[in-house]
């Protein structure tokens, strides 16, 4: 079973290119930052350079090289993709697994308030948390970012415990004395592994979708360069009408990279695992 | 002779090889004849019903032939197969509960499934068979959720004979049914034979004791290939295959009990089809099994309509 | 039925107490003297208007009464449809700035998720289980969905309104322009709008496509798919018969996107200066004007909820089963 | 001696619990050491209902349910599972796919056995497998896709008795089995009774309750409509629904005509 | 440098060809700049939310300053002068009349100024030292004072909006100051005409009274202000030539006027713009080290004004003087002073004076301790988010890091910064919250007023106490505004406090924002030849001091 899912996935070219870019990204999101002796923010001098042999990616109307911000960028990009997605996961699990597994009253209670969440306009409800709190860090971003991306992944985590909950091994591990919490992790947990990596990946991609929307609408992180916040400076300082495409258009298509390509590897996975799914 | 089968090969593609699931099969059926198959479990008998109207994407025509009231089908060609499905050869399937699109009302499905195949819906026809089957007429206008199982299952038992095919095949459609309602259908189905809705039929259980009930003949099959086909009484009184004689022996009836009577299984396991190994696919596991039996055991009439593939019975 | 209905009404109600309870709470929760923080923030230089900024908060806020009273208050407020006052447009009430950016928005969004959902379906249903069309329709597609929305809407800005000056892009409408019935006005707000509403549709109909491609295919893999090609039935039939079930997840899924959907429509009207509630937002955020930035947030809430139980009936017309289910399940 | 007495399951379903179903109505028997009791009915009758009930996976709505005279909420459940255990309908979903199989093994080690040394550990399983004629080479190590259903239920049954168990409720333990492999199983049963094991036999299969069984229960819609020693059931049925169960039976010799 | 897009320069977007309700381009003036929300009200009272041009469009004040010149123009007052020391009389023009048809008489201007006697009014404590308004006739008022502040009284008398007193009267308190005050009615050369939430538009007057009196005639029908909601939007229309000025800060605007846009700003070259205001580096001076004032010069000398004005501004600014007043007070600074005592950028130097004023690295970590050999870790804070500082103090910090000062840049909330700044609870902050103005009073006060309180909320932000410079800033004040050498005398000798104490340092002159098109109207202010020297401009406040000239100059393109 599990050599067959990796003899697919080593001949799956969804996976293979999506996995492929990501690696690229991500080796220079976090290798990249050790050749770039400057902070991104550093002005390194002439202005409004496009993209050739000295400043990869040109430079904005600071002087600043575009191509350090991007590879920093790619970096809090990534941290806060996996934090906030992550940290979604996570509740997403909690929550799932719980309400899957334990049923009831509980359930219930879980169900009403992942439901809650679900239709409450999770960006409107970042933009309030925020601009009162004053969120300035790329982590408390992901952090806030995770709060509310959690009750699909919980729904469908839900869902399949509860299909996997009255499959005939829970109950026997029940016979066997195991608690639940144990239940749910190794028994339960194990069986929709692949499941939870197409979850995680989703929400990876998710949180950095709404990351860049609240960068761009300017609650982005004050510590920090990401791809969010670079598309907000470029759009505030007229990079468009000045010309200057190589300040929006990178960090735009690295984020559109990043996450085409999470969903791109995400479908392969999802082939591999799923049988119905392959190409014949 | 409706029905001609001829060394019939069908295989899966997988990535490990192909599974040889029916490796040269042959027999014919006669109309108005029901012949029930039956056999262990992965011996190919739903291999045999699929290739007979529908090989699934995995599937492989490898050879033989299949030839139904003198017409050759191309079972091996989705698209040209298509004109014989429901007209000439039918199926119920095993999953009668969700065979229905459940959005749709059951008599726009059927009617809307009958001008695709350009027929046009003779509604005092579907009306006598409806009632034949003891469903309400209004049916027609309920969706399928609206049905409980049994009414489901009768629904897609006129469905699929209501254009007359000259051969139903019925794969194991009763097998998650209560002894009661698995009458009630075997009954149905006779009925349906004994109407001429249907010319001929194939039975497909693993239940040997169920088959007897309604089959004419029964095919007994063993890892692929055919081992015994003779009338259903023959089979089950006087099997010749030691496969078929272990197998019936192996039967509790009501009345057996083991503190009177200790039946006894078949040790061992059958064979894996993937790359079997030439000869009989049996001898493994065969009681009386000899050298010859490396050899592939042709399929011999022993007798008129008896076929055994076995070097001892023949 | 009316459980069902029930149910979704509880869920929604309670969606809604909580967003204005967090409404409620949030400013309470911030560190120090929410007031003063508040006025530090409001960027009034006047010391005599900060000073009727302080009372008029304080009253606003009603600090000095028990805070029940307070909470109880603010719900009153709200039902008299009674947001507060704009800092940053001073002293024009919130309700009267929301009610007039909330068509704006309105025009962006219905169209675009309307046209998004109907067009992306039929491409994704198109696409399924056809290989030259699925091995374009879908990478396509899955570029669309990582875009991010304010990337695409500052591409075709740049694209289509800077380099190749087709389109204008910023405003509803040109300034050159007062709002009339005339033709002149409305060809020029559609040509305002047309890029808004282009880039959202794209990015949205992505999305759909790659999902009714992927419920398609678990579609005509289903039994009565299965038993409908052994029959003979031709592959249209059997094509509409999965693309109708199909689409139900789709309109679960439409409701489920909706929060997303208006999200990208806020952060594109930014980028195009839309006079929608995005830009109001952002200028709420970046004035510290928090009276609109909640009242924004209320509308958009309410509004999200109404839309979805809008989708809550129309899946309930569709889709015959929730409504013989739960009816309770028949013999 | 396991009893049931007044046992009553009603389940809530829909939302809040609005709706309820009563899967299982006032169930009374008792299942004595070295006896086989079988449970038949049709399919929803409230068998597996009552399977789960006795294996305390499911709490009963009402009624109690003893043994040797206490009830079983009195006592511990890991007490209860060492006397108590369980086989269920699917041998393959039985095992936890992703596991090898024989982690049935370890996870009760885990909770009973901790102490144990290995090698004393691996004697009792190989004395367990051989119980149920299994070799140990044939079936350890490997994963639950590579064994035959029949060699799955048996590691099953051989896991239960890893427990010196008194009880077992076998939840239509065969019905997935080929019918050649079938028979082993429920000879492998019968042997087990012979050694004072008392087996709650759910089946709706007639010919196997009567082939193996001393008392039996027949359930219908939840109800126990005919209950008594097997010879008397399966010769006198007082219920019309027991006639009507018996009658649809299909026999091999024979036929349903020929019978009316 | 790159040019922009090509195809930015290309014809306006072809939006439809404005009919029905629409303005004609050609007799259109579009500005942007001023406003940043939707126009909330026409009250002149407010005049830091009013709609843009509510003062001086349509409201209009007794006199204009004109800051080229250094003097006062009467606008609605034909002349005003001091009848004595304490008593100041105003002659008004006759024939003006409100847009009702109603004359403007002496009573409306006594009306104007006795609504300061309410306490909200922003004027209000021009009553601390006014101590009666008179209109003995209908075109005389007299104002009476308790104590003259002729430099303070200079600025009221150009930026008090006068109202009409048979509107005005009976209006409430809270009508005052908060009413939009829909339908305004002025003086002025414009009558309100409409507003939507980005824009509000102005339509001439065409009886005004200027046309005649003053002989000007502004030539745009209608004035539409464009609500901003970004430079880039606001760039984007004066690319599309949507929009003929705009008084945003655009980045990158030099490359606007040097890359063939058709776009113009004051300067043809840096710094473009005309300085509006200075920018200053406001050091804590109740902290040590920062409470030395050889600390503080030494500060001064380590940063590298240069360094932002072409890296961070791209040349649109450009570097203060030693004292800091605006170029447009240049007569008013003692060169010989500043020769003496004034300061530039020399890492070097910054150094020895380190050195000299006993700061040393004892610890060799390249940076100086006190004196005490504690160690020094000043951190300099802007807010959060604006782009611009941020990086400007970045460039500081690593001046001052290289001088061997260890500054760190932080960006707190703006929130944070204001509380921290206004209660003294910070090292150093940046600052520019004082405009141009008449006087260079005002500027003086800005960096010396005493008493220090426990909250500083406008003024004074370092707390630097000198009771004697704050008494020559109150004399300065006390000084007439027509006795210039009076003024420079006083002038002269805060500078050189300032240079030996730097209790401010001055960085550079933010400008007065301001980019124009020529496509529909020409002859905008501009240094070069004939052109018009008045402020290009729409700011707040500033129509008075020049803005309205520059529009009333305007000429068609096509006539
Ligand atoms: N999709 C498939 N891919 C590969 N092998 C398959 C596939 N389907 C069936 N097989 C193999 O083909 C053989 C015959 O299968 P088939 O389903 O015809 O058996 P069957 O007699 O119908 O069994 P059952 O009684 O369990 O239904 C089995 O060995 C099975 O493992
Ligand atoms: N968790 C549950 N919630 C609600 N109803 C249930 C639940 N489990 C079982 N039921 C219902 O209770 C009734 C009895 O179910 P049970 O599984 O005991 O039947 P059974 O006799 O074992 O049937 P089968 O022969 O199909 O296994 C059925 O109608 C079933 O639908
Ligand atoms: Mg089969
Ligand atoms: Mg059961």
């Amino acid at each position: 079973m599990k050599t067959e899912a990796l003899y697919f996935a080593v001949r799956n070219t969804k996976l293979l290119v999506g996995a492929g870019i990501i690696l690229v990204l991500l080796g220079i999101g976090v290798i990249g930052p050790f050749f770039i002796d400057k902070p991104p923010t550093e002005y390194v001098g002439m202005q409004m350079q496009p993209p050739g042999g000295e400043y990869w990616l040109g430079t904005n109307t600071f002087g600043q090289d575009l191509w350090a911000q991007f590879v920093h960028g790619l970096r809090t990009t990534f941290l806060v993709g996996a934090l906030g997605g992550g940290i979604a996961a996570v509740i997403g699990m909690v929550v799932g697994f719980l309400a899957g597994y334990k049923g009831g009253w509980i359930d219930e209670i879980l169900n009403m308030l992942t439901n809650i969440v679900l239709v409450l306009p999770t960006l409107a409800v970042l933009f309030i948390l925020n601009a009162y709190i004053g969120v300035r860090s790329a982590g408390m971003q992901a952090l806030f970012i995770g709060l509310t991306q959690w009750p699909w992944a919980a729904r469908s985590i839900r869902a399949q415990t509860f299909s996997l909950r009255g499959r005939d091994f829970v109950d026997l591990a029940r016979l066997s004395g195991v608690g639940s919490g144990r239940i749910i992790m190794r028994e339960i947990a194990p069986n929709m592994s692949s499941y939870l990596l197409l979850t995680f990946i989703l929400l990876f991609g998710g949180s950095i979708l709404i990351a860049s929307s609240l960068d761009f609408i300017g609650l982005g992180p004050t510590d920090a360069v990401s791809l969010g916040l670079m598309l907000q400076q470029a759009h505030q300082w007229s990079a468009m009408h000045l010309g200057l495409w190589w300040w929006f258009v990178p960090p735009g298509a690295g984020i559109t990279l990043i996450v085409g390509a999470l969903y791109v590897a995400n479908v392969g996975l999802d082939e591999v695992f799923n049988p119905k799914l392959r190409e014949l | 002779m409706t029905l001609e089968v001829d060394d019939l090969r069908v295989y899966y593609r997988t990535l490990k090889g192909d599974v040889q699931a029916l490796d040269g099969v042959s027999f014919g059926l006669r109309d108005g004849e029901i012949l029930g198959l039956a056999g262990e479990s992965g011996c190919g008998k739903t291999t045999l019903g699929k290739a007979l109207i529908r090989l699934d994407g995995r599937m492989k025509h490898v050879g033989g032939s299949v030839t139904l009231d003198g017409q050759v089908l191309p079972i091996g060609d989705d698209v040209k197969m298509n004109p014989y499905r429901f007209k000439q050869v039918s199926l119920i399937p095993q999953y009668s509960m969700s065979a229905m699109n459940p959005t749709r009302k059951i008599g726009r499905m059927v009617r809307e499934l009958l001008e695709s195949r350009r027929e046009k819906l003779d509604l005092d026809e579907l009306h006598s068979r409806l009632d034949l089957v003891e469903l309400p007429r209004h049916v027609l206008g309920k969706y399928p959720i609206e049905l409980s199982g049994g009414m489901k299952q009768r629904m897609v038992m006129v469905i699929s004979t209501l254009l007359n095919p000259s051969l139903l095949i019925a794969d194991e459609i009763t097998s998650a049914l209560d002894v009661s309602t698995q009458k009630a259908v075997v009954t149905t189905l006779k009925g349906f034979r004994d109407r001429g809705f249907v010319k001929s039929m194939i039975f497909i259980t693993h239940d040997i004791s169920l088959t007897n009930q309604l089959a004419d003949t029964i095919m007994v099959m063993y890892a692929g290939k055919l081992a015994e086909k003779a009338p259903a009484s023959t089979v089950v009184n006087a099997p010749k295959h030691p496969y078929t004689q272990l197998l019936i022996s192996s039967l509790p009836e009501v009345g057996v009990r083991y503190a009177d009577k200790r039946l006894t299984g078949i040790p061992g396991n059958p064979p894996s089809l993937l790359k079997p190994e030439p000869g009989c696919r049996f001898r493994d596991r065969c009681p009386l099994a000899f050298e010859k039996c490396a050899e592939d055991p042709p399929p011999v009439e022993v007798e008129k309509d008896h076929v055994v593939a076995c070097w001892k019975a023949a | 039925m009316r459980r069902y209905f029930g149910r979704k009404l509880l869920i929604y109600g309670l969606t809604f107490f909580m967003a204005v309870t967090v409404n409620w709470l949030v400013p309470r929760l911030m560190p120090g003297d929410p007031v003063a923080s508040m006025l530090a923030r409001a960027r009034v230089a006047q010391p005599e208007a900060q000073e009727a900024l302080r009372v008029y908060y304080n009253n606003l806020f009603g600090f000095d009464l028990p805070w029940w009273q307070q909470y109880l208050n603010s719900w009153g407020s709200l039902f008299r449809g009674d947001f507060g006052i704009s800092l940053w447009a001073f002293p024009t009430p919130v309700a009267d700035l929301l009610t007039r950016a909330v068509p704006y928005s309105l025009a962006l969004l219905i169209p675009s998720i309307l046209l998004s959902w109907v067009v992306g379906n039929r491409l994704g249903a198109l696409a399924a289980r056809r290989k030259v069309l699925d091995n374009t329709v879908l990478p396509v597609s899955y570029v669309l969905t990582a875009t991010p929305y304010l990337w695409l809407a500052a591409l075709m800005a740049w694209g289509f309104g800077v380099v190749w000056g087709i389109f204008p892009v910023a405003g509803g409408y040109s300034f050159s322009m007062t709002p009339s019935l005339t033709w002149a006005f409305l060809v020029d707000l559609f040509w305002h709008w047309l890029l808004p509403f282009a880039s959202l549709f794209l990015v949205a109909l992505g999305g759909w496509a790659i999902g009714m491609r992927n419920v398609i295919i678990y579609e005509l893999e289903s039994d009565y798919a299965n038993y409908m090609s052994a029959l003979g039935a031709p592959q249209k039939l059997i094509r509409r018969y999965a693309f109708r079930n199909a689409v139900l997840p789709q309109i679960t899924g439409l409701a489920l996107q909706l929060g997303v959907l208006v999200a990208g429509a806020l952060v594109t009207e930014i980028v195009f200066s839309y006079p929608g509630l995005g830009s109001l937002i952002l200028a709420a955020i970046q004035n510290k004007d928090f009276f609109l930035l909640q009242g924004a947030f209320l509308f958009i809430v309410l509004g999200v909820l109404i839309a979805n139980f809008i989708i809550d009936v129309v899946y309930v017309i569709v889709d015959p089963r929730t409504r013989v289910g739960m009816a309770g399940a028949a013999a | 001696m396991l009893k049931l007495d007044g046992v009553t399951k009603v389940y809530r379903i829909g939302a809040f619990g609005g709706q309820t179903m009563t899967a299982v109505d006032d169930a009374g028997f008792e299942i004595k050491p070295g006896e086989v009791v079988s449970l038949i009915g049709e399919s929803g009758s409230g068998k597996s209902t009552i399977g789960k009930m006795v294996l305390r996976l499911l709490p009963p709505t009402s009624g109690t349910i003893s043994i040797d005279g206490r009830d079983v909420r009195s006592i511990g459940r890991r007490d209860y599972y060492r006397k108590v255990q369980g086989v269920f309908q699917d041998p393959f979903s039985s095992y936890n796919p992703v596991f090898k199989a024989d982690r049935v093994f370890a996870m009760i080690r885990q909770v009973y056995f901790k102490g144990v040394p290995d090698k004393e550990w691996t004697a009792k399983i190989e004395a367990a497998l051989d119980a149920v004629r299994l070799s140990p080479g044939a079936v350890l190590n490997k994963f639950p896709h590579q064994l035959s259903g029949g060699q799955l239920q048996r590691l099953l049954i051989a896991r239960a008795l890893l427990l010196d168990i008194e009880y077992l409720v076998a939840d239509e333990i065969i019905s997935m089995l080929d019918a050649s492999t079938r028979i082993d199983v429920l000879n492998l049963l019968a042997d087990l009774k012979q050694r004072g094991l008392g087996v709650l036999f759910i089946t709706h299969d007639l010919a196997l309750g009567n082939y193996i069984s001393e008392r039996t229960v027949v359930l219908h819609k939840g109800r126990i409509v005919e209950y008594g020693p097997t010879d008397a059931v399966f010769e006198q049925p007082e219920h019309a629904y027991t006639r009507k169960l018996l009658a649809s039976v299909p026999q091999l010799h024979t036929k349903w005509e020929d019978a009316s | 440098t790159p040019t922009p897009a090509p195809g930015a320069s290309a014809p306006a977007a072809p939006a439809p060809a404005a009919e029905g309700g629409a303005f004609p381009r050609n007799e259109t003036l579009y500005t942007s700049g001023t406003q940043w929300g939707p126009p909330a009200n026409f009250n002149p009272i407010r005049e830091w939310d009013s709609a843009t041009g509510t003062k001086g469009l349509v409201y209009e004040t007794l006199f204009h300053f004109d800051p080229v010149a250094g003097k006062l123009n009467p606008w609605l007052a034909a002349s005003g002068a001091w009848v004595d020391d304490t008593t100041y009389e105003v002659k008004l023009r006759p024939n003006i009349t409100w847009s009702d048809g109603k004359p403007f008489t002496a009573e409306d201007v006594k009306f104007t100024f006795e609504l300061g006697k309410m306490e909200t009014i922003p004027y209000h404590n021009l009553w601390n030292w006014l101590s009666a308004v008179e209109a003995p006739d209908a075109s005389t008022v007299k104002f009476t004072f308790s104590k003259a502040n002729y430099q303070q009284w200079d600025f009221n008398i150009y930026s008090r909006s006068i109202v009409p007193k048979h509107i005005w009267e009976g209006r409430s308190e809270k009508d005052v100051l908060d009413g939009i005050n829909e339908n305004p009615v002025g003086t002025g050369a414009y009558k309100y005409h409409s507003h939507d939430q980005d824009r509000v538009a102005w339509v001439k007057n065409d009886t005004w009274w200027g046309k005649a009196q003053l002989n000007l005639d502004p030539k745009p029908k209608y004035i539409v202000d464009i609500v901003n909601s970004s430079n880039e939007v606001a760039m984007g229309l004066l690319l599309q030539k949507g929009l003929d000025l705009s008084n945003n800060f655009l980045p990158g605007a030099a490359n606007l006027v040097t890359g063939n846009f058709g776009i113009s700003t004051y300067y043809p070259e840096p710094p473009y713009m005309l300085s509006a205001n200075t920018a200053w580096l406001v050091p804590n001076t109740t902290k040590k080290p920062l409470n030395d004032a050889a600390f503080r010069k030494a500060l001064a000398t380590s940063v590298d004004v240069k360094k932002i004005v072409e890296g961070v501004y791209g040349n649109l600014v450009k570097p203060a003087s030693p004292t800091g007043l605006l170029p447009q007070w240049d007569q008013f600074v003692d060169q010989a002073v500043v020769g003496q005592k004034g300061f530039a950028f020399d890492t070097d130097k910054a150094k020895q004076m380190l050195a000299s004023a006993g700061y040393k690295d004892g610890n060799g970590d390249g940076m100086v301790e006190n004196k005490d050999g504690s160690p020094i870790a000043l951190k300099l804070i802007v807010p959060a988010g604006w782009t611009d500082w941020m990086e400007a103090i970045r460039v500081i910090a690593t001046g001052a890091k290289a001088a061997g000062i260890n500054v760190e840049a932080e960006f707190p909330d703006y929130n944070a910064l204001v509380e921290a700044r206004n209660t003294g609870k910070f090292d150093l902050v940046i600052n520019n919250e004082r405009q141009l103005s008449n006087s260079p009073y005002t500027y003086f006060e800005y960096v010396f007023q005493l008493p220090v309180q426990a909250q500083q909320n406008t003024v004074n932000f370092g707390r630097y106490e000198n009771e004697e410079a704050w008494k020559l800033v109150q004399q300065l004040d006390g000084t007439k505004t027509d006795d210039i050498e009076g003024m420079k005398k006083v002038a002269s000798q805060l500078e050189g406090i300032m240079l030996d104490e730097m209790p401010v340092i001055p960085l550079w002159y933010n400008g007065l924002w301001s980019q124009v098109s020529s496509s529909v109207w020409k002859n905008w202010p501009s240094s070069e030849g004939s052109a018009p020297k008045s402020a290009p401009t729409m700011w707040r406040n500033w129509l008075e001091l020049g803005g309205f000239e520059s529009l009333a100059a305007l000429q068609p393109v096509a006539p």
